[in-house]
């Protein structure tokens, strides 16, 4: 038998993890404020505009380097834009991206995966099927393929982004709904007489959740990874817009000699995805969803 | 099991024919193909007679059977932009992607097993901290920023490694260490939460009672259940490598499959890149199938009945 | 390396095809004339013309020319020359239906015969002014015998050529090694090459391009960022050195009014000013560097018919400028969009010239290809382009391209485009003279198109090698050699 | 005393927030089997743990004297104490579908025992193996060694468990409700098996369980625990004869005894849960949900003897039911 | 009278796949299982674990289409209902308390779950009747505005007890209602059943493994063996003379709080039953102490004594 010997709110494995788990939920937290203030206010804040060119003043070095300029705290980058007011502007577009993907692959992952994962039989080898055949596709070269076909730009980024990412949503989406499914307490809904939605939205749902919003991080960190990947290659957000997968493709040319044009959004990006892994984590531990990978 | 193994195949070409049929509606997302192929400076004259050439007056589904039903038998057509065949160019550069996946998979293998037993060993203590930390720095860092980097570092400033090409096993250290990075987190994650929750299970607690040492119960006991989804998932992860090794190929000047790709795309070469879909997903499918099989091997429960 | 004697090239253009008519890239060029000879060289100092394979020709009419071939000359694999091989070669990229990748180079050309062993006439279907030229510059010649066994794809996969280099060992795409032809004929103007081994592999990525040259690990490579110039400089063990090339930056305005025929560039004085305002000088001498000029006609200076005199002469004057805008009735400037895929600097520096003098230019960065089919489709009120002519050095290989009327026209002038007609129908050298004169005097004028700068071709190598850049964009690694 | 395993003032607790036993005492003479019966949740598992020194990651122990044959338990290094585990003090578990490692067949798990304690060959081992499995019943023992845990039912792997348990021939087998998950036919199999060995080897078995029913039949002695404590210890004939501590009687009677059930009559229960216990508790931990309980229970509460080897943990004198009726 | 529940030839099979390795096995769950039940009387279903009992009683609620056979609830098919009126006639107890009530909501939602499902109640309703039925399972009303988590096992069995009564059913399915249960909440909770039948006249099908609980709660016992149901007869005739043998090893194997009797010997064997690989003739055949040459081939049939036993064995 396991009943617990009092009555008392499920809590945490063990102490130790619990503390480790909240340092980093609460630094990917603050990761991840800092970087959407940034991303809504950055621009009102920065004096400088991130588009805007001055090409006496090209590849000026960061403020803690020799030969840094007082109005550019980061610098400039090869046109003599500021790199301060560029790395803001990129912190709205990754995120805009991250976000949206997130909605659109969840909304489809989830719909699917829930779906099959409740009704089982027939839909459930439709799902299945979907999902083997979503994920035998090479995500990075239908990306590119598309937004090579199509021309670039931020919504399409967004779209292909949506619609290829909603494979993992449906896996998890569909285990913990069969496990779900098994429990008692959907079976006492059923026989209570509940309609269909009620039981997927309100019964399964909320149990499914902890598990979805981790999912949802770290699919979050994989858009914003992929979009990256894409600017870099050029066939992401289109310039002069400053994607930081993009800054870091345009810097590239500079980093013998200038190596913090590809440091500096490449550390940015490090260090907004890994705000956002440390928040998927930390949910992981506090929701005990600790056996999802 | 072989009925078993027959409907996993069945599957499996239903997937890749499914595959097949978006990577060929892919390629015509672009509108028409043929002003594509043209190019900027052609005239419609021009734009008429590659239509004519490559068949791309026939009604769309008998240009898809008559791809689908070539493609069947190996046959991808003619590349427009290296102007041979398209089963030719990837025969050549399979291996290339596939020696990059085996040596970015072995390399990924090596350090995040035993990084994954240590830091499930010593939970919850520094030791752990510091593995997940790298492994979440790992995930986060982009692959071609971190290609970027070891480039100056390994490539420039140390002089140790050769920076492109394929000439030697040397070549393909760092892209090996790049792509490693990409499922390095997974796996040690994998491990991790496998060896922990083999730690705690029952089995290990009866292994303890029997007084058995600690080095036998971590790596006979624990490791070998611990293994087994990690041994599994390496070979899907090896199906993600070479789907997903197009920018270390392209940073460091492999001429694999995925660059192929990628070359191919930005050449508006569809015949290449609908066969490089093609070729890539009916990897990962058999990657899959491999996994299962590898899976019902190392575990007697999925063995035997 | 000069250890082994193997100079190690990298390039970012990957040469699909290395087989001289079936790729369309500059890469293609520069290879074909390491690995082929044509049946002309074009001297690259002088820009004259010498014998090649064919040691004299003569052109008995407007359509006809007749070429003696060099006897002796042997193909790498130890085959004769004949005019065989050169009468294949001709009627083979002729023909239309061959699908070469580049047939605007060869369309005009009707056929070759054989008139003996070691002659062959050819007939134009019309007058080419710069016919020997092409010759020079595009037309290497095929072993008819070894490409008509082997065929079309096994020829490039083993091709065989009577360059100075045989290519040993071909992947395409992926690099091609070649090695000094020890039978190559004596007495070539290109003559015997010093170094013996040569690699060329291609490298897409730019940055991983710089890194094997700072590494030590590739001995030459070209048209990298001219913002690197200077960093390779002082590395000890490199060189970075720039050439001047044919390629030209320019300017087109839309006075035809084309995008709308109310817009204020259809106006003379509006495109006076904008030439007044720009300091193409300055954008030369400080952006572009390297030795970079202002043509003052519409052209490249040392083309035939290029007349720096006929020109009408815009020097930088912005109050000038101001005035010109005003008189036309725009005392406030106005607003225009600047497309561009020449290097944003030099884009945004123009942009900020006009914006001077209140020309409010918005400066949209796009893809050359999507730009060029934007500008055919007749949308660009204003965009900044460069033209190379090919490295032909004639102006019918740059002035038609944007005055004969045609997609990228946009002076839409009937009397430049009689001239242009009248000097590239004929060969007589005067009368084409006269005829391009009169067509640079109006367009300078009329100020519709306005050249820019040269552009100059950036090359970084090893310090240990001895490499002569050339004007006309093809390096000549037959000519290099170790210190 | 003599006894094989004595354990005086055992306390575990958790991380410094859970007391999981507060202060247990009982002892295992030899030959005997011993009972300790409880609630889910008051301890004894965690007791056991702590004996064989298994506790999970975060338990802390600590005894005022615990003893194994003359060994002070409490003073052995962990190797010393892995000497001792499985080799001379074996211990089996309640669940015998997780107990066994699904990888490894029957044969391997149990001739490791032997050859890790007594060196030999696996053959050996192996042969040793066969001969137990005889012993405990299972038939076709050779083919049953080349099998994988999930090829068996619940009630073979038990016996298993039970088999590798006696491969060194200890002399301690302690038994965590080794029946719990099985069928009663099957319980009652494995129940009369460990008394036949019990017989035949002279084995000394801590039997742990919450059936009533099993410790009449089985045990020699009886320690009842709750919320961490052991309240009441008496012989089994004693303790069922005359339970003194007032959850002991409460507990006996919520058990309903097949053929004398009255169907139209409530079953006797003890009203409440077994509370939360913090640390810095003190009294008696049963007075929430006694009906007997007054102020003085939430003092120290004394040990009283009800008999020669029958003591309990109440304010209340012996015989308390007779003096005053609930 | 009509019966509450009437069960004709019940069977239900699943397809299992175990492993990649090992082909389809097809496990009979529940095997030609009829029976029915009186109104306001009390089936009691007792059996080893895996022998179909929870099968059979998903098969009455309607969660599983059986393969075949009938089940008529109140003299309905149950099929030919709507969910809605189903749920008004029939509701289940499950075993697991902790499983059995949503995690996410609270125990008054959950409770009120049944009413709201049918559309058919007001608010004000609602709320009087979830206030009404937890007050009569012991629940405090503040109880209702908890989560479960913070419940404990025995609360939440009330609260399971609570949802399948506010509709008021005339059939409550109990699957194994106690079995997660420490023995004095158990017995809390078997009272609270006792007393909700006699107050509300329900009829009961009351799953257990264990034989003394339902001796207590049931007026008439089936037992089953893998899927069948083996005798059936009153409870105090069955407890006093059982006749299938494995009703008597079963009873043997009950360990009574009687010191100084030891462990019986019921002697079955260590064959387990597996509902994948049923053996030929009588299926308990292989456990059975007294089994003869004939119940190795040969299936026996249901033998009905009047007025309820019903045993299936030829040494019966
Ligand atoms: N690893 C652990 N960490 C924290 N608390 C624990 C741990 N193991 C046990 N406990 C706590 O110790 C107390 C005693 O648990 P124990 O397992 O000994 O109970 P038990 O009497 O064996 O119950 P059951 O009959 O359910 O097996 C419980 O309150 C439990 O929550
Ligand atoms: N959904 C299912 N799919 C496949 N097999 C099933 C399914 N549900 C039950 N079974 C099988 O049917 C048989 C009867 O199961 P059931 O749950 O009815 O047994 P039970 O008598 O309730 O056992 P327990 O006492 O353990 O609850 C078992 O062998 C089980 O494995
Ligand atoms: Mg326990
Ligand atoms: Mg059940
Ligand atoms: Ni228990």
């Amino acid at each position: 038998m396991s009943e617990p010997i009092a009555i008392q709110a499920p809590q945490p494995s063990s102490t130790g993890s619990s503390r480790i788990g909240t340092a980093g939920f609460a630094i990917g937290i603050a990761i991840v404020a800092l970087v959407a203030a940034a991303a809504v206010v950055g621009n009102a804040l920065v004096p400088q505009d991130p588009f805007i060119q001055d090409l006496g003043n090209r590849l000026k070095p960061p403020f803690w380097m020799e030969g840094s300029q007082a109005g550019h705290l980061l610098g400039t980058d090869q046109l003599g834009r500021d790199y301060l007011a560029r790395l803001v502007y990129g912190a709205r577009i990754s995120l805009l991206i991250g976000i949206m993907t997130v909605i659109t692959s969840g909304l489809i992952g989830i719909t699917l995966g829930v779906l099959g994962g409740f009704f089982g039989g027939r839909v459930d080898d439709f799902v299945l099927f979907a999902i083997t055949t979503r994920l035998s596709i090479p995500v990075v070269l239908v990306a590119l393929a598309v937004v090579g076909l199509m021309g670039s730009g931020l919504g399409l980024v967004v779209a292909t982004l949506g619609l290829l990412l909603w494979d993992r949503f449906a896996v998890v989406a569909r285990a913990t709904t069969m496990q779900v499914r098994n429990h008692d307490y959907v079976s006492a809904a059923w026989c209570a007489g509940a309609s269909m939605p009620h039981i997927l939205i309100r019964e399964i749902l909320p149990n499914i959740a902890s598990h979805l919003a981790v999912v949802a991080t770290l699919e979050m960190a994989l858009a914003i990874l992929l979009e990256a990947a894409l600017s870099f290659l050029g066939l992401g957000v289109p310039p002069p817009l400053p994607s930081w997968g993009l800054m870091i493709a345009e810097g590239k040319d500079y980093m013998f000699f200038s190596p913090w044009v590809i440091m500096i959004p490449g550390v940015a990006l490090a260090v907004l995805v890994l705000g956002i892994n440390l928040v998927g984590d930390g949910l992981r531990n506090l929701l005990g969803a600790e056996r999802l990978r | 099991m072989l009925r078993l193994i027959a409907r996993r195949l069945a599957i499996g070409v239903l997937v890749a024919l499914t595959v097949m049929t978006l990577a060929f509606l892919l390629t015509r997302l672009s509108g028409d193909l043929a002003v594509s192929i043209a190019g900027p400076s052609a005239t419609q004259a021009d734009v008429e007679i590659v239509r004519k050439a490559y068949g791309l007056d026939r009604p769309l589904y008998v240009q898809f059977f008559a791809w689908t039903g070539r493609a069947m038998v190996g046959d991808f057509g003619q590349s427009y932009f290296f102007k041979d065949s398209v089963a030719n160019l990837i025969q050549k550069r399979l291996p290339i992607t596939v020696t990059l996946g085996l040596v970015g998979l072995s390399l990924a293998l090596v350090i995040s097993i035993p990084l994954g037993i240590l830091a499930a060993l010593r939970e919850n203590t520094w030791v752990d901290r510091g593995v997940t930390l790298f492994t979440m720095v790992g995930q986060a860092v982009p692959s071609f920023w971190l290609a970027l980097i070891l480039m100056i570092v390994l490539g420039l400033q140390l002089g140790i490694l050769p920076i492109s090409g394929t000439g030697t096993w040397q070549h393909f250290v760092m892209p090996g260490i790049v792509l490693a990075f990409t499922a390095i987190p997974a796996l040690t994650r994998l491990t991790r939460s496998g060896m922990i929750e083999a730690m705690a299970s029952d089995y290990i607690r009866t292994a303890r009672a029997k007084g058995l040492s600690r080095a036998r119960i971590v790596f006979k006991h624990a490791l070998r259940n611990a293994a087994i989804p990690v041994v599994s998932i390496a070979a899907v992860q090896l199906g993600f490598m070479l789907g997903g090794s197009i920018v270390i190929e392209t940073v460091f000047a492999l001429h694999g499959v995925g660059y192929l790709g990628w070359e191919s795309i930005a050449k508006n070469d569809f015949p290449v890149v609908q066969a490089v879909v093609l070729v890539l997903a009916v990897f990962y499918i058999g990657l899959t199938l491999l996994a299962d099989i590898l899976n019902a091997l190392l575990d007697p429960r999925l063995r035997t009945g | 390396q000069k250890s082994v004697d193997t100079l190690r090239i990298v390039m970012r253009d990957a040469l699909p095809n290395i087989d001289p008519y079936f790729n369309n890239l500059r890469t293609g060029v520069v290879m074909h004339h390491q690995g082929w000879d044509a049946l002309v060289y074009r001297n690259p100092d002088t820009f004259k013309l010498e014998p090649l394979l064919a040691t004299e020709w003569k052109l008995p009419d407007p359509t006809t020319i007749e070429f003696t071939l060099r006897p002796g000359v042997k193909f790498h694999d130890g085959s004769p020359f004949t005019a065989d091989d050169v009468v294949y070669t001709i009627n083979l990229v002729a023909d239309p239906t061959s699908r070469v990748s580049t047939p605007s180079n060869y369309n005009w050309i009707d056929k070759a015969e054989k008139t003996g062993d070691l002659s062959l006439r050819v007939t134009l279907k019309r007058p080419n002014p710069a016919a020997l030229e092409y010759f020079a510059l595009v037309l290497p010649i095929y072993p008819k015998a070894y490409r008509e066994k082997v065929g079309a794809e096994g020829y490039a996969k083993a091709p065989i050529g009577a360059g100075p280099y045989k290519m040993t060992k071909v992947e395409p795409g992926v690099s091609i090694d070649f090695e000094r032809f020890e039978d190559y004929w004596a007495g070539s103007p290109k003559g015997k090459p010093a170094i013996k081994k040569m690699s060329v592999r291609f490298v897409p990525d730019a940055s991983t391009e710089m890194t094997e040259l700072l590494a030590g690990r590739a001995d030459w490579i070209w048209n990298m960022n001219p913002d690197q110039i200077e960093p390779v400089n002082r590395m000890p063990h490199l060189q970075a050195v720039r050439k001047e090339s044919m390629r030209i930056g320019f300017l087109s305005l839309d006075a035809g009014g084309r995008t709308g025929a109310d817009n204020p560039l259809t106006k003379l004085k509006v495109r006076q000013a904008i030439w007044h305002a720009i300091d193409r000088k300055a954008i030369a001498e400080k952006l572009v560097t390297g030795g970079s000029r202002v043509p003052s006609a519409p052209c490249f200076p040392t083309q035939f018919g290029c007349d720096a005199e006929a020109a009408v002469a815009y020097d930088y004057d912005p109050a000038k400028a101001k005035k010109l805008l005003a008189e036309a009735g725009y005392p406030d400037g106005f607003d225009v969009e600047l497309a561009s895929y020449v290097l944003p600097q030099w884009g945004s520096a123009v942009q900020n010239y006009l914006h001077a003098v209140g020309v409010r230019a918005k400066l949209n960065q796009l893809q050359t290809a999507a730009l060029i089919q934007r500008a055919k489709a007749g949308e660009l009120r204003m965009y900044l382009g460069s033209w190379g002519s090919y490295s032909i050095n004639d102006v019918s290989a740059v002035l038609p391209n944007y005055f004969d009327g045609g997609a990228d026209d946009y002076a839409r002038d009937p009397d430049v485009q009689k001239w242009l007609l009248q000097g590239g129908s004929s060969i007589n050298p005067e009368a084409r003279k006269e005829a391009y004169s009169a067509a640079i005097k109006k367009i300078t004028e009329q100020a519709y198109w306005a050249p820019l700068h040269t552009y100059v071709t950036t090359y970084g190598h090893s310090k240990q090698l001895d490499f002569t850049p050339y004007p006309d964009e093809l390096p000549r690694f037959y000519l290099a050699k170790w210190k | 005393m003599s006894a094989l395993l004595e354990v005086e003032e055992l306390q575990v607790s958790f991380g410094g927030r859970t007391a999981a036993v507060r202060g247990a005492s009982f002892w295992v003479e030899k030959g005997e089997t011993h009972c300790l019966v409880g609630e889910s949740g008051c301890g004894k598992s965690v007791t056991a743990l702590a004996v064989m020194s298994l506790l999970a990651r975060g338990g802390q122990r600590s005894a005022k004297h615990m003893s194994f044959a003359g060994t002070d338990l409490t003073s052995l290094s962990d190797r010393e104490m892995a000497r001792l585990r499985g080799n001379r003090m074996a211990m089996i578990f309640q669940e015998p579908m997780t107990s066994l490692n699904p990888a490894f067949t029957i044969g391997s798990q149990m001739a490791e025992v032997l050859t890790r304690h007594k060196g030999g060959s696996r053959v050996a081992a192996l042969d040793r193996a066969a001969e137990l499995m005889g012993r405990v019943g299972i038939t076709a023992p050779g083919m049953r060694l080349g099998q994988f845990p999930h090829q068996l039912s619940g009630g073979l792997r038990q016996r298993v468990m039970i088999a590798m348990a006696l491969m060194c021939d200890p002399e301690l087998l302690i038994a965590d409700e080794p029946t719990t998950a099985l069928d009663v036919t099957v319980q009652a199999q494995i129940l009369r098996l460990l008394a036949n060995l019990k017989r035949e080897f002279g084995l000394s078995i801590l039997l742990i369980t919450h059936d009533l029913g099993i410790v009449a039949r089985i045990a020699n002695h009886v320690s009842v625990m709750y919320a961490g404590e052991v309240v009441e210890r008496a012989t089994t004939a004693e303790l069922f004869r005359a339970p003194q501590h007032p959850y002991t009687r409460g507990l006996l009677s919520c058990v309903p005894v097949p053929g004398r059930v009255q169907r139209d009559r409530p079953l006797g229960s003890i009203p409440g849960v077994v509370p939360a216990i913090g640390p810095g508790f003190a009294g008696c931990a049963f007075r929430s949900r006694c009906a007997h309980a007054d102020e003085t229970c939430e003092h120290k509460i004394p040990r009283r003897q009800a008999g020669d080897a029958h003591d309990y943990l109440c304010r209340l004198e012996p015989d308390w039911a007779e003096l005053q009726p609930a | 009278m009509t019966a509450a529940i009437e069960v004709e030839n019940l069977r239900c099979e699943f397809r299992v796949h175990t492993g990649l390795m090992s082909a389809e096995k097809r496990v009979v769950a529940v095997d030609d299982v009829t029976f029915s039940v009186p109104a306001g009387s009390v089936l009691g279903i007792v059996g080893e674990s895996g022998c179909g009992k929870s099968t059979l009683a998903r098969l009455i609620l309607g969660l599983l289409k059986p393969t075949a056979g009938t089940v008529l609830v109140d003299g309905k098919r149950l099929f030919d209902l709507d969910r809605k009126a189903r749920a008004r006639l029939i509701q289940p107890v499950f075993q697991d308390p902790f499983a059995s009530l949503n995690p996410r909501r609270r125990i008054k939602d959950i409770v009120a779950l049944p009413l709201a499902a049918q559309g058919t109640f007001s608010r004000g309703e609602i709320e009087r009747r979830v206030g009404g039925i937890l007050e009569r399972v012991g629940l405090s009303a503040a109880m209702g505005e908890r989560m479960p988590a913070q419940l404990s096992g025995g609360q939440r069995q009330r609260a399971a007890i609570a949802r399948a009564l506010v509709l008021e059913p005339r059939i409550v399915i109990c699957d194994e209602p106690t079995s997660a249960l420490d023995v004095s909440v158990q017995a809390q909770i078997l009272n609270l059943l006792a007393d909700l039948r006699r107050d509300l006249g329900l009829t009961y099908l009351f799953i257990s493994h264990n034989l003394a609980v339902v001796e207590h709660v049931a007026s008439e016992v089936a037992v089953m063996y893998l899927g069948r149901f083996v005798e059936r007869n009153e409870t105090d005739a069955l407890f006093r003379k059982p006749r299938h043998p494995y009703t008597q090893a079963l009873l043997e194997s009950v360990l009574t709080p009687e010191p100084g009797k030891g462990v019986p010997d019921i002697g079955l064997g260590d064959i387990m039953p597996d509902p994948a690989n049923i053996p030929p003739g009588c299926r308990f055949n292989p456990r059975c102490r007294i089994a003869v040459e004939r119940c190795r081939h040969e299936a026996p049939t249901r033998m009905v004594r009047p007025p309820q036993g019903m045993v299936e064995c030829h040494l019966a």
